[in-house]
């Protein structure tokens, strides 16, 4: 066991029920959204056009420059528009919409690549890149370096089994149901980058995972290491502190400059299966809880389902839903519309009852400390709050290094005066954004 | 018109210490009593009115390098006349306003006026300015004075006493923590008058 | 909030909040003194119940009247100014005439925190505030003790020591059980360590304060009294009497601990009660004040912002950054 | 010719100076630039090294210059001018040898050097120092410690000023107005060191 | 050049003609200064130490009084009578004495006929206060009224003063002072007299 030594974080009691339920196929949806960008300034061009028929996994949008993963289509039906619409991160997105002919019919056969092991690793990577999955390793790479013949070298690769820190319901349910084809991922990714190493995180509480893992002669495979787990330990930045005990130089530093990757267990099952069955990056595993939603499931879900439909294959709502949030309560992001579609980068849907919701006006700070207590990254939440509530964000990223934060949401859920400390901070980082952007313009 | 204009403008718009920001250390130190507030009041009336006369005459001789040291001679000699009278003919306010008197000198209603005022316009309107300016920090001066002895020792221009001799002054008032909280609301309160909200 | 033409709330994240309020704090604190409250009762009789209820009625209506004239919400009813006004009496002697309790009340409201704008803007404990007032205005009043029921006399340990003597101290004869059961003269809410340190615990273990400022507070008046006792025992006090005379305790639990005028980190609150309890010794041994406990609080409370530069390491900041 | 003093003499003068009479907060010099550059703490901290610096400087030679010029030259009566005028040139001259000879210490406390000329704390100590009759080494002593004391103040006043910048003052009570009554406060609160020296 | 020449120039003509509009005014005010300072600093004590009187002492002063001459060095008092029925009864001047931390400025009161004293303030001192210091209170100056050379005495030596518990050195130096002034007195009473007109 390892001790785990950060500065705040808290085990805290998640106000849902797990679903620890195997995890189930959702009905294909009669209709997908699907849009064009998942980065502001960043753009996919769309490959089709309105009333084009288009085939279950076809390519129907990419990004010339590849700095977006292509986008598949994960029904196959006709594409009814593509036209603009409004998501709650930020306006309205160019989309394609498609309505289903529930026929599922694939373009081709897809084409598989069953060995491996003596493939070259770059051909690899763009095999995985043209399913449209979106890997941390290769997102993070200099564009030069993406379709160039040098990789990142990589040292030390982390599986994250934890999710974000909570119960980690998904990774848990694939590590136990998935377990062989989760060995056969650490085999790809060790052809792929070469690593020295291959860690593989776990809840030491979780047991018949532990189980799993090494009946499965996955345990042989890599470094299992189990750690005492809390919200937001599953941040890289965290992990890399509880596992390496040292720290990424910060603000700016990311994990690959340390020669150190991360993927979640869901991802690499995805790279797996573009490239030993040849499948497009067409679904994604999905857990929706929370007590306002009447029989919480994990879920395989296609993308682009709006959310609509994943509520109603969970029963329909338990009490009046106050809020939806696509991921966690403490740094999910809230929803205004049930049409809203599952996306890539979605694995968790919360539904809080009308009764839960508590008001959004705040007050003064109190200067408790709480938050400055609970920050997992050392922050003083209340300065930055309050510097940036009153428009002076330079002394908020020079005095008490804004650009540290990682947006965890734990100060304001704590802050006994209600102050949306995250919301002040985001808000800082976006005003410093749109600054530095002017300076340079001039 | 405009003589009287520039007159009343210092009894009002810009009624230092509340409007015009300036002079704040003697404001705070020596209205403990009316009486000191108003003696203080009329010798700096006195300097201001003196050496905006007299800047104003010479305003065209004196080089634009040396404006400000010349300035600084002239307030100083009017200050110190103000000096010898006082020790002369006023002996005990001499005392209780201490050096508070030399400190006219630095008083910045002073050198303010001088620099904005006198140093450009005629005679008359920066006497009318001197006074204006002059009178407007005596009232002001007085007003605190009284306000504080009121309440701090329950008398006005020290001899009156107001109640009756069960009175037990408020005499945090009139110490020096009380002179700081006192002008601070008073401030706050001539804004809240010429701004007409909270 | 937000309420969406489809029914959903959108609000920024954490969609959940701890149970913790500021309300909630102060009701704790109010419970927390309910012992203290009772002992002040029993031991000074109805001048103590007068004194109370006076404080916090005018401490409440001072709060609502300041609220409405700044057209900020009315909040009386999260218990702020009674809390203040409570804690204002608890440093009071039961003869306090009615009219200076409201004066030091409506002192320690309008000049200490609402000026201020709001609860949470304020670097002066306000309770401290109001209590200097009427301390450097009327020291007769603040100052006209009376004695205890079952205490021996009139006159408070630590003013028998610093205007009398240690001789005559001595003479009485203190015993520390009576101090600590509250047999001595003084702040009507200061005298009986064991219901304070009851309420005290009491916060503790509900979370609305933490160990910091007590225990640097304590520990600092301990050792610094320790030390100057083992000087010279003739002329200096045992320092367990430092401890439970005059206002330490309630200093420590209630006044000191106030989150809005302390620091904010945990080293940063630790130092703070350091400051205190260093600053209490130094007045009481050299300065004209036998208590001391309230002014040092108000100069530790000048100092809380400088302390809250005492930061965590951040993570991942390089050391020396040139 | 007084008696010799002691070292503990001196430690009290200078713990007099610096808390009990705080030439800021109970002789209520020097107020104008402590709210003026009390907003952040860098400034804060470079004008008191400054206060420090001239204060020393200019209570020393003024001192001189009352012994060896004024007295023997029976020209007392013009004190006020001849400080006024030592101070000004004081810190003319060490502006431009600071400027010259030490460019770094000029980037910190250029700015405030200007400033503090106007500033009646500097005179202020100046004149106190010769109705006090301190001999040259009091007066040395008395003046740095009384311009740590105005330090020490600016000091603490600006890490609450820095709160209040982030935080909701009412409109009317913003800036100066809010400014002063601190400074009451913080003046309350070193009425606890009363006492410590007689 | 010529700039530079202007200003040297405006500056000094500025600075002379303030200088001598000053001195001017200084010499105006001289006297009534003096006097000022004499009715506020030293008015007080010397009403305090005389009897009571129908002239103002302080109006009636005598500036400058040379007592004795003594191989080139001059005693020079300012002398306040006291005067009743038209005769001065009482006469006030000062003498100075060494006390602890400093010099003591005191003013006496003599009875013009016994050469006893009427009364003893001490005006100016820098004493410790508690200890020195209550040589300016009422239980100290007390005990002088009355007294002649002989009984300027600490108790414990003889005399009728009680010396200032804990404060012996500060005590003996006003008794020292007192009794130079007695003594100087006796010396010179006829030039006081003079000085004062009351032959
Ligand atoms: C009760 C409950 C708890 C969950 N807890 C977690 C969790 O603790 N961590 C987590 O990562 N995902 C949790 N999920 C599901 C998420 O969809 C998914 O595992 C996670 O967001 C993916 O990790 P990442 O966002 O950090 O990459 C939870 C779902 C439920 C229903
Ligand atoms: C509070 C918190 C915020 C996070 N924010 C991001 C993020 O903005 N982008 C991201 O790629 N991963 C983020 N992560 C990390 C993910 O949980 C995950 O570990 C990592 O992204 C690798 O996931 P992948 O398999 O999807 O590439 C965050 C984690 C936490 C705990
Ligand atoms: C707001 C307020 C202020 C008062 N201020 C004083 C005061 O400053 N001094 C005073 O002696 N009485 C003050 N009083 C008290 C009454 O006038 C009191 O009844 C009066 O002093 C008569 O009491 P006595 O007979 O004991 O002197 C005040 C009363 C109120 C309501
Ligand atoms: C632990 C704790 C201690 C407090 N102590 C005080 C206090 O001493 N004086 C006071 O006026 N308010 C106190 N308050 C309440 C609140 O901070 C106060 O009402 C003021 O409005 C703000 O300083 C306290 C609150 C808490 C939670
Ligand atoms: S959101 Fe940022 S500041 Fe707040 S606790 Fe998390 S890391 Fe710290
Ligand atoms: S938790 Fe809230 S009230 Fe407490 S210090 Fe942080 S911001 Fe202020
Ligand atoms: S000189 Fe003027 S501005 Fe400066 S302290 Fe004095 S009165 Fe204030
Ligand atoms: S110029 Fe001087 S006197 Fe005037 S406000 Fe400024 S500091 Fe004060
Ligand atoms: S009046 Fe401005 S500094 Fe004193």
């Amino acid at each position: 066991m390892k001790t785990i030594k950060l500065y705040g974080g808290r085990n805290f009691k998640t106000p849902n029920p797990d679903p620890d339920t195997p995890i189930q196929e959702a009905p294909p949806p009669k209709k997908v959204i699907l849009p064009l960008s998942d980065r502001p300034g960043i753009y996919c061009r769309a490959l089709v056009q309105r009333g084009e028929t288009v085939f279950l996994g076809e390519k129907i949008a990419e990004d010339p420059k590849n700095r977006m993963a292509p986008i598949h289509s994960p029904v196959s039906g006709k594409v009814t528009d593509v036209a603009p619409y409004r998501y709650a991160e930020g306006g309205n997105v160019l989309s394609i919409f498609i309505e289903s002919d529930e026929q599922d019919r694939w373009e081709t056969k897809p084409f598989p690549l069953e060995k491996f092991a003596d493939a070259d690793p770059l051909g690899l990577i763009r095999t995985i890149r043209r399913a449209g999955v979106k890997m941390i390793p290769y997102e993070t790479l200099p564009e030069a370096e993406r379709e160039g013949a040098r990789i990142t070298p990589i040292r030390n690769f982390v599986i994250n089994g934890i999710g974000r820190g909570f119960s980690g319901s998904i990774a848990r349910r694939l590590m136990l149901e998935r377990g062989p084809d989760l060995t056969e991922c650490v085999h790809l990714l060790k052809r792929i980058f070469q690593p020295e190493k291959v860690y593989l995180v776990v809840n030491e509480k979780h047991g018949d995972v532990i189980r799993v893992i090494e009946e499965t002669g996955l345990a042989k495979e890599v470094h299992l290491i189990q750690l005492p787990v809390f919200y937001p330990l599953g941040h890289p930045h965290l992990l890399y502190k509880a596992i390496f005990g040292k720290e990424i130089p910060s603000p700016g530093g990311i994990a690959i400059d340390q020669g150190v990757a991360f993927a979640n267990v869901d991802t690499l099952l995805h790279a797996l299966e573009a490239v030993k069955l040849g499948k497009p990056h067409i679904e994604r595993y999905v857990t929706v809880s929370g007590e306002g939603v009447s029989t919480p499931k994990n879920l395989k879900v296609r993308i682009g389902t709006p959310l609509q439909d994943l509520v109603e294959f969970c029963d329909g709502f338990k009490d009046k839903p106050g809020r939806i949030v696509i991921g966690n309560p403490f740094d999910g992001m809230a929803q205004f519309s049930l049409d809203r579609p599952v996306l890539k980068d979605t694995r968790w849907l919360w539904v809080q009852p009308l009764a839960q919701v508590v008001g959004d006006n705040y007050r003064a700070c109190i200067n408790c400390g709480d938050c400055v207590d609970v920050c997992p990254v050392g922050l003083m939440p209340n300065f930055l709050g309050k510097f940036c509530e009153f428009s002076r964000y330079e002394e908020a990223a020079s005095q008490y290094q804004l650009w540290t934060c990682i947006e965890c949401g734990l100060c304001a859920y704590v802050c006994p005066s209600r102050r949306p400390l995250v919301h002040f901070i985001k808000f800082g980082k976006w005003e410093l954004t749109l600054r530095e952007k002017e300076n340079d313009g001039r | 018109m405009s003589v009287w204009k520039d007159f009343t403008d210092g009894l009002w718009k810009d009624i230092p210490p509340f409007r015009l920001v300036l002079g704040l250390c003697p404001t705070l130190a020596v209205t403990t009593a009316a009486d000191n507030g108003l003696g203080m009041g009329l010798a700096t009336t006195f300097v201001l009115v003196c050496s905006n006369a007299l800047i104003s005459i010479l305003r065209k001789l004196i080089p634009k390098k040396v404006r400000i040291a010349s300035y600084i001679v002239i307030i100083a000699s009017f200050v110190v006349m103000v000096e010898l009278f006082m020790q002369a003919y006023f002996y005990r306010l001499y005392i209780i306003l201490g050096i508070f008197i030399p400190l006219i000198v630095v008083n910045c209603i002073i050198l303010g006026r001088a620099e904005a005022f006198a140093s450009k316009r005629p005679i008359l309107n920066s006497i009318a300015d001197g006074l204006g300016h002059g009178f407007g920090f005596t009232i002001s001066l007085t007003i605190v004075g009284a306000f504080r002895e009121i309440l701090g020792a329950g008398t006005l221009f020290s001899k009156i006493t107001l109640f009756g001799p069960h009175f037990m002054p408020f005499s945090f008032m009139v110490k020096p923590p009380g002179a700081f909280i006192c002008l601070g609301l008073f401030l706050g309160i001539m804004n809240i008058i010429s701004r007409g909200r909270v | 909030m937000m309420a969406d033409e489809n029914r959903f709330y959108v609000s920024f994240p954490p969609h959940v909040v701890s149970g913790k309020s500021v309300s909630g704090l102060m009701y704790d604190n109010l419970i927390a003194l309910i012992p203290a409250a009772a002992a002040a009762l029993y031991y000074f009789r109805a001048g103590a119940l007068k004194v109370m209820v006076l404080a916090i009625l005018s401490a409440v209506v001072c709060e609502a009247g300041m609220q409405k004239f700044l057209k900020r919400d009315i909040a009386v009813k999260d218990g702020h100014a009674v809390l203040t006004g409570l804690l204002l009496a608890f440093l009071l002697p039961p003869t306090m005439p009615w009219w200076m309790v409201i004066v030091g009340s409506g002192c320690a409201i309008i000049v200490g925190k609402m000026i201020y704008g709001e609860y949470g803007n304020n670097p002066f404990n306000p309770t401290l505030v109001g209590w200097v007032m009427l301390r450097l205005s009327w020291p007769g009043k603040v100052g006209d003790w009376v004695q205890p029921f079952g205490g021996m006399i009139p006159d408070p340990p630590l003013h028998v020591f610093k205007f009398d003597g240690i001789e005559a101290f001595f003479d009485y004869d203190f015993h520390l059980l009576d101090l600590f059961l509250g047999r001595q003269a003084g702040g009507m809410g200061t005298v009986c360590i064991a219901a304070l340190l009851a309420g005290g615990i009491y916060l503790l273990v509900r979370r609305a304060i933490t160990w910091h400022i007590p225990v640097g507070f304590l520990g600092s008046v301990f050792v610094f009294g320790g030390v100057l006792w083992l000087m010279d025992k003739e002329a200096n006090l045992n320092p367990l009497v430092h401890m439970m005379a005059g206002g330490t305790v309630l200093g420590a639990l209630f006044l000191a601990t106030d989150p809005v005028t302390s620091p904010v980190t945990r080293w940063g609150k630790l130092a703070y009660g350091v400051v205190c309890g260093v600053l209490i010794m130094v007045i009481r041994a050299w300065g004209k004040y036998p208590d001391g406990v309230v002014f040092a609080i108000l100069l530790a409370n000048t100092c809380a912002p400088l302390l809250s530069k005492i930061k965590p390491r951040v993570y991942g900041k390089e050391k020396a950054v040139a | 010719m007084h008696e010799a003093w002691t070292f503990s003499d001196y430690l009290l003068l200078v713990i007099g100076a610096i808390l009990v009479n705080n030439i800021l907060l109970t002789r209520f010099l020097g107020n104008c630039p402590f709210l003026g550059v009390s907003r952040k703490m860098e400034t804060a901290t470079g004008m008191a090294m400054a206060v420090v610096f001239v204060m020393t400087m200019a209570g020393s030679i003024t001192w001189i210059i009352q012994e060896y010029v004024l007295i023997p030259f029976d020209l007392e009566y013009m004190q006020t001018i001849f400080f006024i005028l030592v101070i000004a040139a004081l810190v003319q001259l060490v502006e431009m040898f600071l400027q010259k000879s030490f460019p770094a210490l000029y980037q910190a406390l250029g700015i405030f050097l200007p400033l503090i000329t106007t500033n009646c704390a500097v005179l202020g100590v100046a004149v106190i120092n010769i109705r006090e009759g301190y001999n040259f080494l009091q007066t040395v002593v008395f003046s740095f410690a009384s311009a740590v004391g105005y330090g020490f103040a600016l000091i603490l006043f600006t890490g609450i000023r820095e709160q209040m910048e982030v935080s909701s003052i009412p409109d009317f009570m913003k800036g100066t107005a809010i400014g002063l009554l601190t400074a009451g406060l913080i003046s309350l609160s070193f009425f606890g060191f009363a006492g410590i020296v007689e | 050049m010529r700039d530079i020449i202007k200003m040297i120039v405006v500056l000094t003509v500025i600075s002379t003609v303030m200088g001598a509009t000053l001195s001017l005014v200084e010499s105006i005010t001289r006297e009534p200064i003096k006097f000022s300072k004499i009715k506020f600093v030293k008015g007080p004590a010397v009403v305090a130490v005389l009897p009571e009187c129908e002239n103002d002492p302080i109006q009636d002063y005598k500036e400058g009084v040379v007592l004795e001459e003594k191989a080139g060095q001059k005693i020079i008092k300012s002398i306040f009578p006291a005067r009743k029925n038209g005769k001065c009864v009482a006469v006030a001047f000062e003498v100075t004495g060494q006390g602890f931390h400093g010099p003591l400025g005191i003013m006496i009161g003599v009875d013009l006929k016994t050469g006893k004293l009427t009364g003893m303030r001490v005006m100016t001192h820098t004493e410790t206060p508690g200890l020195g210091a209550r040589a300016t209170e009422p239980a100290f100056y007390k005990q002088f009224s009355g007294l002649g050379i002989k009984d300027v005495v600490l108790s414990d030596q003889g005399g009728k003063v009680d010396a200032i518990t804990g404060a012996t050195i500060t005590s003996q130096g006003v008794l020292g002072a007192v009794k130079a002034g007695l003594q100087l007195f006796s010396r010179s009473k006829d030039k006081i007299m003079g000085a004062v007109g009351a032959g």
